[in-house]
């Protein structure tokens, strides 16, 4: 099983590079979950900006 | 120019929002399965390279990363440029997540690259490699990208400015490539990572391919979460947004 | 219309008929510059559209942009060159060949006529800025704030000039604290 | 074509009235060049191979130095607002601004470069191609440049990331630029390179002031 892992001494570099892929797309989807879970509350303070009075320009002639 | 009906279709948020919600299972999970189905073939059954040896291994992951950079690029240049000539602000939307991803793995193809041209160089940075060298400008592109989308506050603006800056550098992402691969066949290094990578067995393609497919299908994974995200984000107001605010998304 | 998270105002409509005046009021920050601005072209509504002649107002062919002028605050002049060359250089622009001597003079301004945009007042260099705006012979003026800095004198010229250019059958959108400065009747009076 | 040299015209006499501006980037490419003698052995053979890169590199350098001048000037003082609501094309307009930039800051600097080479004692064989690399060189860089600009211009302080934005996209030009100079250093024909900078230069020409245009008109708003 060592052998396995020894990679006839580039095993370093074949682990090391599957590794950051690894991390990589671990960091990806965590990061994509995060972003998805923190949406609906940023979509909150939106809503609540939003909920400020709205103003309605007001136009008239004047005689 | 109208556009063909079922273009509308795409440009409702709430229809796209619901769509990833259906598509991201089956792609998360199928994605999953062959990236663990490929990175075990490819490291324990998959044949050693003749020349590399073990450190071949790693062809079952630069060339994909590498890819996925590349396509991620694109699809932020095209989603951009739909977004600035028909002012969908979802195709904007799809840039802005497309971009992280791309810049996130094509430092991971840089990486793996160098590392890949240790064993055989000798040096974990061969400037000669036309590869590496390309990778590193098309990284610093994303970032360039990126750094412009946060130097602007008014959100609107960022995505019509940025837009440009993405066309401008899928026109140039070709001309960079190639002259920097005409440049590399001046000095005459060994082109370790040639277009094709080093001759494939048929037992070598297989889990290239798996791998191929597996990367792909993360990456739209990764994109569409990230577009569910930057949809409720723009979409903050909306009614819909609310309901689902209501029930508390996933 | 929004501008970043804050709505500045929404459900805005109306039209602006040749001779009529609209005068724009409201406190700052209500976004009476935005609006003049988007009128202009010079930037995007957040949804509704603004036309001029049926036209969209930010892709108007270089005729129809002849015929629109908008003054916002900044006054437009580079400080290095003198106000002749600027008022020359917008002259080429507008390729209009009103006699700019005549206008200088119309706005006192003949004093200074070659001397560098940089040593002007603030008051000089509004009153460049007007000429600027009569050379351009445009239909539709947008002007923002257009008495700032200016003293009575100079005020009571830009009612006058405005006055003649709704006479002569222009259109007139004006961003204003003083509304009554303006006010003519039949004219349009928003409130932001 | 008026406004072509209407536009032209007032930008030449907006930078000669500040001339002194115009000498910033010919000392900040003098600077560089000096400093790598400094930084390596100033025998002559290694200068010699360092030096067509180091030549290359400072002019990219130094345009991007002069680069602020092109909009942000006009932007803060309301000319470029005007400018865009004139009855003038903006095509045409940024055509205008960007041939007078190029021939304000890039031109001098083309003429600095052989001198500089000399130090470098590049042999005086190759300086024609040397020069002759720039000039083609020069169409693309000064559009790359006004590219930087224009997508900054809305930004209060975007000089700091122009160079991310721009050098990633000059990298075609260095790489066909030495490699010019290198072949007629060494005798060799050097025309490949010069055709494909050549190539760059007309596609650079022909596309490039249509993204500056759209850039600044958002920029702007």
């Amino acid at each position: 099983m060592s052998e396995f892992f020894l990679m006839g001494g580039h095993g370093a570099y074949v682990w090391s590079a599957y590794g950051l892929t690894l991390a990589v797309v671990i960091i990806n989807v965590w990061l994509a979950r995060a972003k998805l879970r923190a949406a609906p509350q940023r979509a909150r303070e939106l809503a609540t900006q939003a909920e400020a009075p709205r103003k309605q320009p007001t136009v008239r002639r004047l005689q | 120019m109208k556009l063909p009906r079922w273009f509308h279709q795409f440009g409702s948020p709430p229809y796209v929002y619901r769509l990833a919600d259906r598509l991201c299972p089956w792609l998360g999970g199928l994605g999953g399965a062959l990236l663990a189905v490929g990175a075990v073939w490819g490291l324990a059954f998959a044949p050693p390279d003749y020349q590399q040896g073990e450190s071949a291994r790693i062809i079952y992951i630069h060339p994909q990363t590498a890819y996925i950079g590349m396509m991620a690029y694109v699809v932020m240049a095209v989603a951009s440029a739909i977004g600035y000539v028909w002012r969908l602000k979802l195709a904007h939307a799809v840039a802005v997540s497309a971009a992280p991803i791309g810049a996130w793995f094509t430092f991971c193809a840089l990486f793996t690259g160098a590392v890949w041209g240790r064993p055989t160089w000798g040096t974990y940075w061969q400037w000669g490699d036309p590869r590496i060298m390309f990778e590193a400008l098309l990284l610093f592109l994303f970032l360039g990208y990126l750094a412009l989308r946060e130097a602007f506050d008014d959100r609107d603006k960022a995505d019509r400015v940025t837009a440009i800056l993405a066309v401008v550098g899928v026109v140039n992402i070709p001309i960079v490539h190639y002259s920097v691969e005409w440049w590399n066949s001046l000095h005459q290094t060994s082109t370790l990572l040639a277009e094709g990578g080093p001759a494939m067995t048929t037992d070598m393609l297989i889990p290239f391919l798996i791998m191929v497919a597996a990367f792909t299908l993360t990456f739209y994974w990764l994109l569409l979460r990230r577009l569910q995200a930057e949809i409720v984000e723009r979409e903050g107001d909306a009614r819909w947004i609310r309901e689902l605010v209501g029930e508390g998304a996933r | 219309m929004w501008r970043g998270e804050r709505c500045l105002f929404e459900q805005l409509h109306f039209e602006l008929e040749p001779a009529q005046l609209a005068l724009l009021i409201g406190p700052n920050g209500s976004g009476k510059t935005t609006l003049l601005r988007v009128l202009a072209g010079l930037g995007l509504p957040t949804s509704g559209s603004v036309t001029w002649n049926g036209l969209a107002v930010s892709e108007l062919a270089v005729e129809q942009r002849a015929e629109v002028a908008y003054r916002g605050h900044l006054e437009a002049l580079k400080r290095d060159l003198t106000v002749v060359e600027n008022l020359r250089f917008h002259a080429a622009l507008w390729r209009t060949d009103t006699n700019v001597e005549l206008i200088l003079e119309e706005l006192k301004l003949g004093s200074v006529a070659h001397m560098r945009a940089r040593y002007l007042s603030a008051g000089q260099r509004r009153r460049v800025a007007l000429a600027m705006l009569k050379m351009s012979g445009a239909k539709l003026w947008l002007l923002d704030e257009p008495t700032t800095n200016l003293d009575a004198e100079g005020r009571a010229l830009v009612v006058d000039w405005t006055r003649r250019h709704l006479a002569e059958g222009g259109l007139a959108v004006i961003a204003t604290h003083q509304p009554d400065e303006f006010a003519a009747r039949g004219a349009l009076m928003i409130e932001l | 074509m008026g406004a072509f040299n209407a536009v032209f015209s007032r930008d030449l006499r907006v930078a000669f009235r500040r001339w002194s501006e115009l000498a910033h980037p010919l000392i900040f490419f003098s600077i560089v060049v000096t400093l790598f003698p400094l930084a390596l052995s100033p025998t002559a053979a290694q200068l010699r191979e360092v030096g067509v890169g180091v030549l290359w590199v400072a002019t990219l350098l130094s345009s991007l130095l002069a680069l602020d001048g092109l909009f942000r000037g006009d932007a803060e003082d309301g000319t470029l607002e005007q400018l865009l609501l004139s009855p003038v094309s903006t095509t045409v307009a940024v055509y205008a601004k960007v041939t007078a930039h190029a021939l304000v800051t890039l031109v001098p600097l083309i003429c600095l470069v052989p001198l500089s080479a000399y130090t470098f004692n590049i042999p005086a064989a190759a300086l024609p191609t040397l020069v002759l690399a720039l000039l083609l060189a020069t169409p693309t860089l000064t559009v790359l440049v006004g590219l930087g600009a224009a997508l900054t211009v809305g930004l209060r302080r975007g000089g700091s990331i122009v160079g991310l934005l721009v050098l990633p996209l000059t990298s075609p030009l260095l790489i066909f630029g030495t490699r010019a100079t290198d072949l007629s250093m060494n005798g060799e024909p050097a025309a490949a390179p010069l055709f494909l900078l050549a190539a760059l230069a007309v596609l650079a020409v022909s596309l490039g002031p249509l993204a500056i245009a759209a850039a600044v008109k958002v920029g702007i708003e």
